[in-house]
This record gives structure tokens, C-alpha cells and sequence, in this order.
């Protein structure tokens, strides 16, 4: 894997800073999305919870410009930046948030349980862990079917420490899938510091070689590392090469969910990560590649007032319907368990 | 013109009439494919499907049931065997809470067509973590259809039904069944799921029945027979989705029910069946439904202690015939 | 004196009246020492007992329950804490197979007192993975005990209960309770398992619900007495002993019984308690139980579907009604 | 870990020796009575089924023999050995088998379920992986307490796939347990070998970094390799090490229960391993070192004696009264669910 970023991405040519600069406005784009979501959650419009990834941008943004349209994403409750990196509509994602009619699940997932099929964004998974087999089990069809389709499988630190993780790497790499998965070590679980709880120090990285894997462990906030990261595993699973396991070091600004101040962090640790935010990192290295900031500023403008709109449309949409209750439990579209 | 064949040879053939039919499914599970299955059910398949569609796994359910779901969500149709219903436990997340709700939560985005196949309940002295019968764990969750036929010809046509079906299976195989034989006609066997079939009738009581449960609940029939006293016998099949049509129809015309349960009492599908048989028939009733169960214990392995355990030929007809008097 | 104390707050009471009591009293869990508890549940534990009596775990609930199993076989009376009672999925191997298969397996040898919290039910919006109510989970299965308190004081008696208990307790506290207040008397509080609570007597009919839904049981109630129906409420508090005496009484004298369920419809606790009155007491009534549950699907998240869902007072109310004319 | 056991065994002095006719004596204690069993069973006095390990008691008299009589072994379905080796009645094991009421069980365990608390042996569990936490469990209690006991855990090569492996050694780990993680690798899960299912050709000792562990790969057909490493990982336990995780490699001469021929095995495969039967080997070793013949003959004959007494015991054991299917499921002694 590289350590200099610089190194393999000069060399790549034109076409490689235009890949940087969509990289730069994905990662705002996923920003401005959540500081909403965090207002309107102070607003009373989000419902139930909310996990942000503010700060981990740089992941979501690198693995989605990676992927192919139909490559498929598996994600965790944490999982607004991907769903929308992928390409779901930003305005059916906040109306999901805010148990909306129009939202992307009808309101009946929430902000734990985001997917948009049709954007190959299969589904974000709250129960710790067991999204990664179901990431097996769409990579096996996909090498089975001949698609040339990879599966990535994004979850945290803790999720290490769940059977799931196990049985889903070994049989991932016994059968060789397609699949890549990224550990977004954001050094915490919920409150718990991961290396309270894990048996070694980097709790993917660390354990690759159980599975026969290489240790891939990488800077989650340096988006050109992550994107050329992103791109290899993804290359190498698409050809056949297996499955990959990587361990990105990274942080969230904020608390554990809606709920969580994030007291616990101290404040220096909390201080020295916001330092090294992803996007003001990057929008630095663009320029000093010679983008010029008057492109960048267009782009933050351009984000800025999709996000807005966004907001606006969802919270002008409808409820839903209290008869959708009953619908699509079962291909049929109703929920009938009797005749 | 129909064949003798055993409810084991039955899987393989329905497995074998799928996956001939539709090259999108697949099977996997432990030692299923070189070895056939720990009951020799799938015998044969591998030799006929080749090691990519009949795939034997590691120890690993909750990678073998998630493997199954993210494979129905991308195009395959996954059979996965669970090899004992006890160890449903050990993936119990990955079917409650991520098959059966997927397709709601994402409003209908996510079809899974899959089906688990196990090994459920006693009657082989394998003690209290092999011999379950657990399929009134499956029917509480809601997002899961539920199957446990009796006999060899039900085997194919509700397997090859759940094959087809858009939605997740959990399909129950009675390992007390496996030897019994039963007649096959040749040629594709398609059944119905949400069909209970009326296995004799009578005009004094009903007998609701499920799996093992239905030969014996059979067997008290015509030893009440014998007595003078014609029983129905329901066999439910399915328990989601459950006919209550023909359950109802069957219980207000005897107005005397019983159900026979394998599962151990509190919280069985008979409790459901009961429930909604007092519910909607109460005033063609004239006497409460009773359920005849499993002790609520977990089972004992010795033999003799396992056979007072389950509900015997004997019992089911003492039980009818202290009501009757 | 009695002074008012939250759900929430009662939880920590109670494990701090245990430990400082038994010194063999350990508690586990995710988040539970450091943080409190994600439901600020457990606050001041840590502080009071030490990082080796109060302990965070790894997300790893298979460990988590095997941990306290193994403890309990060894000395401990351990309370392992899982934080939501959806992840009971995630280790139900370890709590239907091994808990509460091995009393009974070993014929009495090994005794396991311990005691699994968890957060359940719904009303909080955190969607289908976060919201179950799966007490009848707990229930069909042979060996565990099975606990709801509706009240801050139930909370803390039951709990006392529990943890001196020597066979294994599944604890079920309501998330959408753990802000409510009650009375609570000061000093040691201890209850007993198994008894039901009559929490209003009314001599039309009887309505028997547990946890979230007995305040709501209670404010149908009070509607449908401003209506001139007098409503009697059994709190049935635990579902494993079930205090059948209480309930059978209770509903036999008004002939008229409702459940009100948070569970999904089918195979819930109310169908095993519909079965019972309906079997043991089906002469006085004077018409069939009735089930109010939640409907038989998964929890959708939007604030007005999930309201719209779970049985509400009006909802109680409505179906009260109809039967009544 | 010692690779010549001769090594370790000399400088022990005479004490030495008669633990080593000692380890054999409990080699031929285990086989014997599996013999028998196999013997009972085809006699239709067994009931259900049952797994032996013929071919592995090395593993379980090395243990059993560098164990204090408080430590406490979990052990699975294959575990005849292991409970008998720690001080179970055979009579009283056999006629648990038989489904007896002295049963050690009462005959409410079969021969999947062999518990005898009062030896320590903590119980047979008859899911894989299942009894890993809960060994956990039992160590984390004496370490609390203070009771110098060690939890041994013995488990299969196919154990290591599922999730419970993982969660317990990690935890383990952490919590710097006194615990042992005993795998007996004896090549395959029921019928499928385990190299065909796993991503790591040690199954168990190329994952132990991965909970910060020593990789342990022993013989676990030679009884003074398995004793010596027995000890050691038991000392360091007792002594506050930690947890050791060891890989035994061995095999079971039959099928892996009385269903099974074993026919999936390669025919020089099992001749090779019979060819390492870990007791004629030890017998002609203890022979070398000078114990003499007439000495092992004794042991012999008196082990095939109280053998066949047991049998005869558990034959002439009266059945369980049907009343037993109501006591100790609780603790009260009964099974009521309701007053
Ligand atoms: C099986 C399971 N256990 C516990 C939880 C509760 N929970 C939700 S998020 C979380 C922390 C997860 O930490 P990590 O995997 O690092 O992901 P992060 O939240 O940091 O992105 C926990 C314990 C859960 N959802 N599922
Ligand atoms: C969770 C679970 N899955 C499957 C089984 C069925 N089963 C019993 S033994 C066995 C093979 C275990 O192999 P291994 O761990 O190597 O132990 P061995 O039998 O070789 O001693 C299997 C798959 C089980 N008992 N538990
Ligand atoms: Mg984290
Ligand atoms: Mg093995």
C-alpha cells in the first residue's frame, strides 16, 4: 500500500485532479449534508437518533469515486455519507431522516436503515457486525453470476469484536469473493476507547493474517491515500484477486449519536483530530496542485444550496400515509399472514 | 403413476427439481455437498450441480445465513441449511432481525428470495440441544414464512413453492420423519404455500397437527375410531401464511378441538392457533380448545424419558377422550 | 417516606442495593461502567463498585452472556447487560441453549444465578432493529425466568428478586418508561417473582397487559370508566412464573378479557394467555379473549407510523368498545 | 514449547516417570471405556449417538494430569475422554449413555451432555463454540475470587470458524483470564476437512496474534509433549499470565460419530495416523526408559477391569423414573412455570 499519496498521484495526469477536486466535493457534500442533519435534529425535524461521521469524510468520498455505478455498499447506522456518496437523492435522504413519505425507505427505515437499491446502496445495518456476511453473500453472487461487481463493506472499530466479523472474513477469503471491507477506526465505540476492549492495537489491521490477508492499514483522513487505496482493493477484487481488509484511522467531531456530548474524549485528542479535518486538508493540497480557489468556492456554493434545497424539500413533504404500515412486508406488497 | 419415496429422498429431489429448473440456486451449508448432508438428504446433488452450486461452508451460520441473504439480494436464489433448528440460535440475528425485516425497512427495495432449510425436533435421543422444535420461534417474527411438512410429497411441493416464493422460507424437516415413506407422483411436483390440508375427517373433533405431530395425531384418530369417535385431522403445513380458512372451517364444524404441539407449551403455534380459534369461532365451540404439548421443559436425551416427553398416540387419545365423557 | 424516583433511576438503585449487599454481585456490559449506560441506566456504578465489578465489554454478546454463565457456574452472580433486547438475537445460542438448557441437561448440578438486563419495546423511533418487544422470545423458551416491570418501584423489588434468584432471569426494562416516575419507599426493597399486580379492580371486564402497556391499559381504563364501564388491570409483571391464580381470578369474575401486547401479533404472550383463560376459565366468559397487539411486522421508524402501530389508549378504548354493544 | 520432549522429561528424575506411567495409565483408561462404548453401541445399549476420540486421549490424560482437582474443563460432544480422565464414575458415565437413571445425568444428558461438577468437569456442550465464552466465564470468576483455579476449554479444529471463537478469545485476552484454549485438530469437522473451510492452515494457531496470543502448535499425539505444554500454559494462568491458546494436531481413528464410516478419509491418511497411535507409542517409550513390562501389563489388565465392571453397572442400572422429566429444571428442584 502507499504511504505517500503524492507519490502515486503525480503521474496520473489531468484527469487525476478533476477526480481530486469531485473527491474534495464529495467529501463537502457529505459535510454539509450531516451539519444539517444536526440542525434539524436540534430542530425536533429528525426523529428517533442519528450517528454522524463529520470527520470521516475523506473514506466514504474515496470508496465511492472508486466504485463502480454498479458496485454494492454495505454500511453501518453511521451510514448518511455513504448512502449519499453513492448518489441517493439528498432531499429523499433528509426526508427519511425526518420519517417522511417521500424518504428513500418511506419513513419506515430512519436514519439507521438507510438504502438505496437503485444506487447500489444496499442498505445501512444497525445491529453491529451483520451487515459484513450479507457483504459476503453479495460479492459471492456477483463472482457466481459473472457480474465483475465488488461489494464494499464499510464498519468501526468495534464491530471487530463481534462473531460476525469473524465467521464473514474467514469465508470471504476461503471463497475468494469480491469483496472489499474498511474498518473506519474512529478510535471509539460508543463511549468505550477500542483499545480498552480489543486484544491488539490496530483491531482489523492486526488480525488480517487470521483470514491470510495482508495488513492494509491506512490514514482515513487523507482522501488521496484512501482513493488510491479504495481503487487497488477494488481492482484487485474486480479481477479476481479476493477479498481485502482495511483498517483506516480516522475520527468523528462529534459524540456517538444525537445523544452523546462525547465528554468522554479528551479534549487535546478531540483538538489535534479536528486538525487534521479532511476537507480543509485537501482543499490546501488543491490548491497548492494549482486548482484555483474561485473553483472551489463554486463548488462549496453549488453543495451549499443542494443541501438547502434538500432541507426545504423535505421538510415540505408529506407523512406518511398510516395504511403504509401494512405495506410491503412481503413481495406482494402487503403483510397479510393469513389467507 | 406414484412412487414410494422416503421424506428423506424427497429433499434431494426437490432440491434437485429447483435447481435443475433455474441455475440461480444455489446450496450451501455444512458438509452438504462431498458428504450429502449429516441426514443424507442432499445425496447426490453435488455430483449433479458441481462444487460452485452445492458449496459446503465452515462452521460459521451467521456467515452461512448472511452469505444467503446478500447472495438473494444480487441475483441468486439461495437455499442454506441450517443442519439442526437449535442452532437457528446461533444466527438467530441474521434471520430476525436482518431477512425477515430487510424488504419492510427498505419499503420494498430488497427482495430476498431464499430459504433455510433445517433439521427440527426429537424422537432421536440427541438431548436438549439437537432436538428442538423451534418453528414457533420463526412464526413470532413477523417477515418470515414458515413451512414444516409431514410427508414425503408435501417435502417437494412446498420445497419447490419456497424455492419460488419472493420471500424468505424458514422451512422445518422433521428428523423423525426422514425414514418414513410416502407416495410421489413422477413429473414436477409444485404445491402452494397457505394451504392446510385436511388429512381425514370426522364429525366429532378436530385434531390440528403439524410435521411429526401429524401421523400421530392420525394414529389417535383411528384408534378413536375404533371407539366410535370420528376425528378431522388438520395438518396446517404452513404456519405463516397460516389458512385460517380452512382451520376455522374445520373447527366450527366439530365445535371440539385439540391441537398437538412438539414445541414445548408456552408460546407454540397452538397458543396462536388456539387464540384465534377462540377468537373467531368461540360461539361453535363447546369446549375450549386444548393443546396438547411438549412438557415446558428443555428435552431429556434418554430415550424413555424423551418419548413421556413428546405427545404420544396414547396421550393424544386420553386427553380426547377425558373431554368427551 | 416515599419520594419519586425515575424507571431510569431505579435501575441503578436496584444494582447498587444488590452489590452493596453480595459482594458476588458483578455487573457487565457495553458502555455500562465508564459511560453509565447508553440510557444513563447504570450512572454512579462505577464510581461506587470499581472497574472490576462494574465492566465494559468488547461488542461481543455471545461473550457477554458465556461470561456471565461461566461466572455464575464458578461463584459469581453475575448481571450482563445487553443493551438492546433486539442483540438478544446476537447471543440467543448462549441464552435458549446454554442458560437455560443446563440446569436441566445436568439434572440439577450446575445452578446459574444471573441476570440479563435489557432495554426493550418500542416508542422511541429507533426503527426495526432497536424497538421489538421480544419478551415472548424469552417466554417459549424452557428454563429462563422472565421479568417486565411497568414501575419504578417494580423495578427495583423485582430486580432485587432477580439477582437473588438462583435460576437465570431475563430482565426486560422499557426504554419508553425510563423517564416515567413512581413512589418508591426508602430502604431495602426486595419483591417476589410471579405475582401479578390487580392495579385497578372494575367489575365489567379485565384487561391484562405488562411493561409500556399497563400505564396505557390503565389510561383506557380511566376513559372507559368516564364512560361508565369499569375496567379491572393485571400488571402481569412476570411472564415466567405466570401468576395464572391472579389472572384466572381476575378475569373469571368479569367474564370480559382483553390483552393489550406490544409484541408483534402472533405467538405472543397474550396468545399463551388467551389459551389459558380461554382453557381454564372458558365457562365464565362471557365472550372470547381479545388480542390488542401491535401488527405482525417489523417496527417502521417514522414518528406517526410507529405511533399508529403499537396499541394506543384510543385503540384499547375502540376495541373495548365494540364488543360492549 | 519444548519440540523434544525427551528434553523436558529427563532431569525430571523417578517422580517423573511415574507421572509418565500415570499418563499412560489414563491413555488406556480413555480408550478402554471408548471401546466399550463403541462396543454398547453397536449392542443398541447407547442410545442417540455418540462421538469418540479414539486416537486423541493424549490430549485429555495430559491435561487431565497436569490439572488441580478445582480447576474446571469445558469440554464438547466429543468428550467421553475428558470426563471420564478428570475423575467421572465410569459406571456412572457409561450409564449416562445407556439413558439410565445413575446416569451421571440422570440420563436427562446423553452421551453429548457429560457433566460432573463435583470433578471439575464443568460439561460437554454439544454447540460448537458455545462453551468458549462460558469458559471465559468460569475463569474471569476464579480470577475475581481469587481461587487459583484455571478453566480449561477443550474444542474442535471446525470450532475455530465460528463467531464464539472469536468474542471469547478476545475477551480472554483482555481480561487476561486464567483460562487454557485447548484445540484438538484432528483434521476434519464432521466429514469436511478443515483445510477446505478455512482461510489459515493452523486453524487455531495462526489466528492466536490475532488476540495477542503465542502461537502454540504441538503434537497432540505425543502425551509428553501435551503434558509439558499443558503444564506450562496452566502455570502461567494459575501464576497470572493470562490466556494461552493451543493447537494440538491429532486424530480420531473412527468416524466422527457411530452414524459415520468415515469413508471421506484417504485410506493412507488413516493408516499413517494409526501408525502414531499415541498409546502404543508411549507404551514402548515408558518401555525404553526402563519401567518395566510386567508393570504396564498390570495397569492393564486392572483399567480393562474396572472397565468392563462399569459396564456391567451401568447394564444392570435401572431406567429413569418418568417422574425425572419434571425435576431440576430450577432450582426449587421442579419445572412449574405458573402457581
Ligand atoms: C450487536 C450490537 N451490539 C451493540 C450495539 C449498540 N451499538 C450501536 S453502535 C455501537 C458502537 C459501535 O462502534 P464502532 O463499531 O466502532 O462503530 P462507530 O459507531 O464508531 O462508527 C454499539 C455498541 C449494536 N447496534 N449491535
Ligand atoms: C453451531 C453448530 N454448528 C454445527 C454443528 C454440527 N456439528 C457437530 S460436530 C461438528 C463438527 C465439529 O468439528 P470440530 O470442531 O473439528 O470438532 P470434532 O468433531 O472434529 O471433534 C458439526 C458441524 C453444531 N453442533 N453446532
Ligand atoms: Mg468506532
Ligand atoms: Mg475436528
Amino acid at each position: 500500500m502507499p504511504t505517500s499519496t503524492e507519490g502515486t498521484t503525480h503521474g496520473r495526469g489531468e484527469a487525476d485532479l478533476d477526480q481530486r477536486i469531485d473527491l474534495y466535493r464529495m467529501m463537502v457534500e457529505a459535510r454539509v449534508f450531516e451539519e444539517l442533519a444536526y440542525r434539524m435534529f436540534v430542530a425536533g425535524l429528525v426523529k428517533g437518533t442519528s450517528h454522524l461521521a463529520i470527520g470521516q469524510e475523506a473514506i466514504a468520498a474515496a470508496f465511492a469515486a472508486a466504485m463502480r455505478p454498479d458496485d454494492l455498499t454495505f454500511c453501518t447506522y453511521r451510514g448518511h455519507n455513504h448512502t449519499l456518496l453513492r448518489g441517493a437523492p439528498p432531499s429523499r435522504l433528509m426526508a427519511e431522516l425526518f420519517g417522511r413519505g417521500s424518504g428513500i425507505c418511506g419513513g419506515k427505515g430512519g436514519s439507521m436503515h438507510l438504502t438505496d437499491a437503485s444506487a447500489g446502496a444496499m442498505g445501512s445495518y444497525a445491529i453491529v457486525g451483520a451487515h459484513m456476511p450479507i457483504a459476503v453473500g453479495a460479492a459471492w453472487a456477483a463472482m457466481e453470476r459473472g457480474t465483475g461487481q465488488t461489494a464494499v463493506c464499510f464498519f468501526g472499530d468495534g464491530a471487530t469484536n463481534i462473531g460476525a466479523f469473524h465467521e464473514a472474513l474467514n469465508m470471504a477469503a476461503v471463497w475468494s469473493v469480491p469483496a472489499v471491507f474498511v474498518c473506519e477506526n474512529n478510535q471509539y465505540m460508543e463511549y468505550t476507547p477500542i483499545r480498552s476492549v480489543t486484544a491488539v492495537e490496530n483491531p482489523a489491521a492486526d488480525r488480517a493474517q487470521a483470514y491470510g490477508l495482508d495488513s492494509v492499514l491506512v490514514d482515513g483522513n487523507d482522501a488521496d491515500e484512501m482513493f488510491h487505496t479504495a481503487r487497488s482493493a477494488i481492482d484487485k477484487a474486480r479481477a479476481g484477486g479476493g477479498p481485502s481488509l482495511i483498517e483506516a484511522s480516522t475520527y468523528r467531531h462529534g459524540g456517538h449519536s444525537r445523544a452523546d456530548p462525547g465528554t468522554y474524549r479528551p479534549d487535546d485528542e478531540v483538538a489535534d483530530w479536528k486538525a487534521r479535518d479532511p476537507i480543509p486538508a485537501y482543499r490546501e493540497r488543491l490548491l497548492a496542485a494549482g486548482v484555483e480557489a474561485q473553483r472551489l468556492a463554486e463548488i462549496e456554493a453549488a453543495v451549499d444550496r443542494t443541501m438547502h434545497e434538500a432541507v426545504e424539500e423535505a421538510k415540505a413533504a408529506p407523512l406518511p400515509p398510516t395504511s403504509a404500515i401494512g405495506t410491503n412486508l412481503w413481495a406482494d406488497g402487503g403483510s397479510a399472514w393469513r389467507n | 403413476m406414484a412412487e414410494l419415496i422416503t421424506y428423506r429422498e424427497a429433499v434431494a429431489r426437490a432440491l434437485a427439481q429447483e435447481m435443475e429448473r433455474d441455475e440461480t440456486v444455489y446450496f450451501i451449508g455444512e458438509d452438504v455437498a462431498a458428504a450429502g448432508g449429516v441426514f443424507k438428504t442432499t445425496t447426490g446433488l453435488l455430483e449433479r450441480f458441481g462444487p460452485r452450486r452445492v458449496r459446503d461452508t465452515p462452521i460459521s451460520e451467521e456467515a452461512i445465513i448472511g452469505a444467503a441473504m446478500g447472495a438473494a439480494m444480487n441475483g441468486l436464489r439461495p437455499v442454506a441449511e441450517i443442519m439442526f433448528s437449535d442452532f437457528l440460535a446461533t444466527c438467530w440475528d441474521m434471520i430476525a432481525n436482518q431477512v425477515a425485516k430487510t424488504r419492510y425497512m427498505t419499503d420494498g427495495q430488497v427482495e430476498l428470495p431464499l430459504v433455510i432449510r433445517t433439521a427440527n425436533g426429537a424422537g432421536v435421543r440427541f438431548g436438549a440441544q439437537h432436538s428442538q422444535s423451534v418453528e414457533n420461534w420463526a412464526m413470532s417474527v413477523p417477515g418470515l414464512k414458515v413451512v414444516a411438512p409431514s410427508t414425503p410429497r408435501d417435502v417437494i411441493e412446498l420445497m419447490a413453492a419456497s424455492i419460488r416464493d419472493p420471500d424468505p422460507v424458514v422451512f422445518f424437516e422433521h428428523k423423525a420423519l426422514f425414514p418414513t415413506k410416502g407416495p410421489v407422483p413422477d413429473g414436477e411436483l409444485v404445491g402452494e404455500l397457505g394451504k392446510a390440508a385436511i388429512v381425514r375427517s370426522g364429525a366429532d373433533l378436530t385434531i390440528v397437527a403439524l410435521a411429526a405431530m401429524v401421523p400421530r395425531a392420525v394414529a389417535a384418530a383411528e384408534d378413536l375410531a375404533r371407539r366410535g369417535v370420528e376425528a378431522t385431522v388438520v395438518d396446517l403445513r404452513c404456519l405463516v401464511p397460516l389458512d385460517t380458512r380452512t382451520l376455522l372451517a374445520a373447527c366450527s364444524q366439530t365445535g371440539r378441538v385439540f391441537t398437538v404441539e412438539e414445541n414445548p407449551r408456552l408460546c407454540g403455534w397452538g397458543a396462536e392457533v388456539a387464540s384465534i380459534v377462540m377468537e373467531e369461532a368461540f360461539f361453535d365451540l363447546d369446549q375450549p380448545v386444548i393443546r396438547i404439548t411438549t412438557d415446558h421443559i428443555p428435552l431429556p436425551s434418554a430415550d424413555c424419558l424423551e418419548d413421556a416427553t413428546i405427545p404420544s398416540v396414547s396421550r393424544i387419545v386420553e386427553v380426547v377422550e377425558k373431554t368427551l365423557d
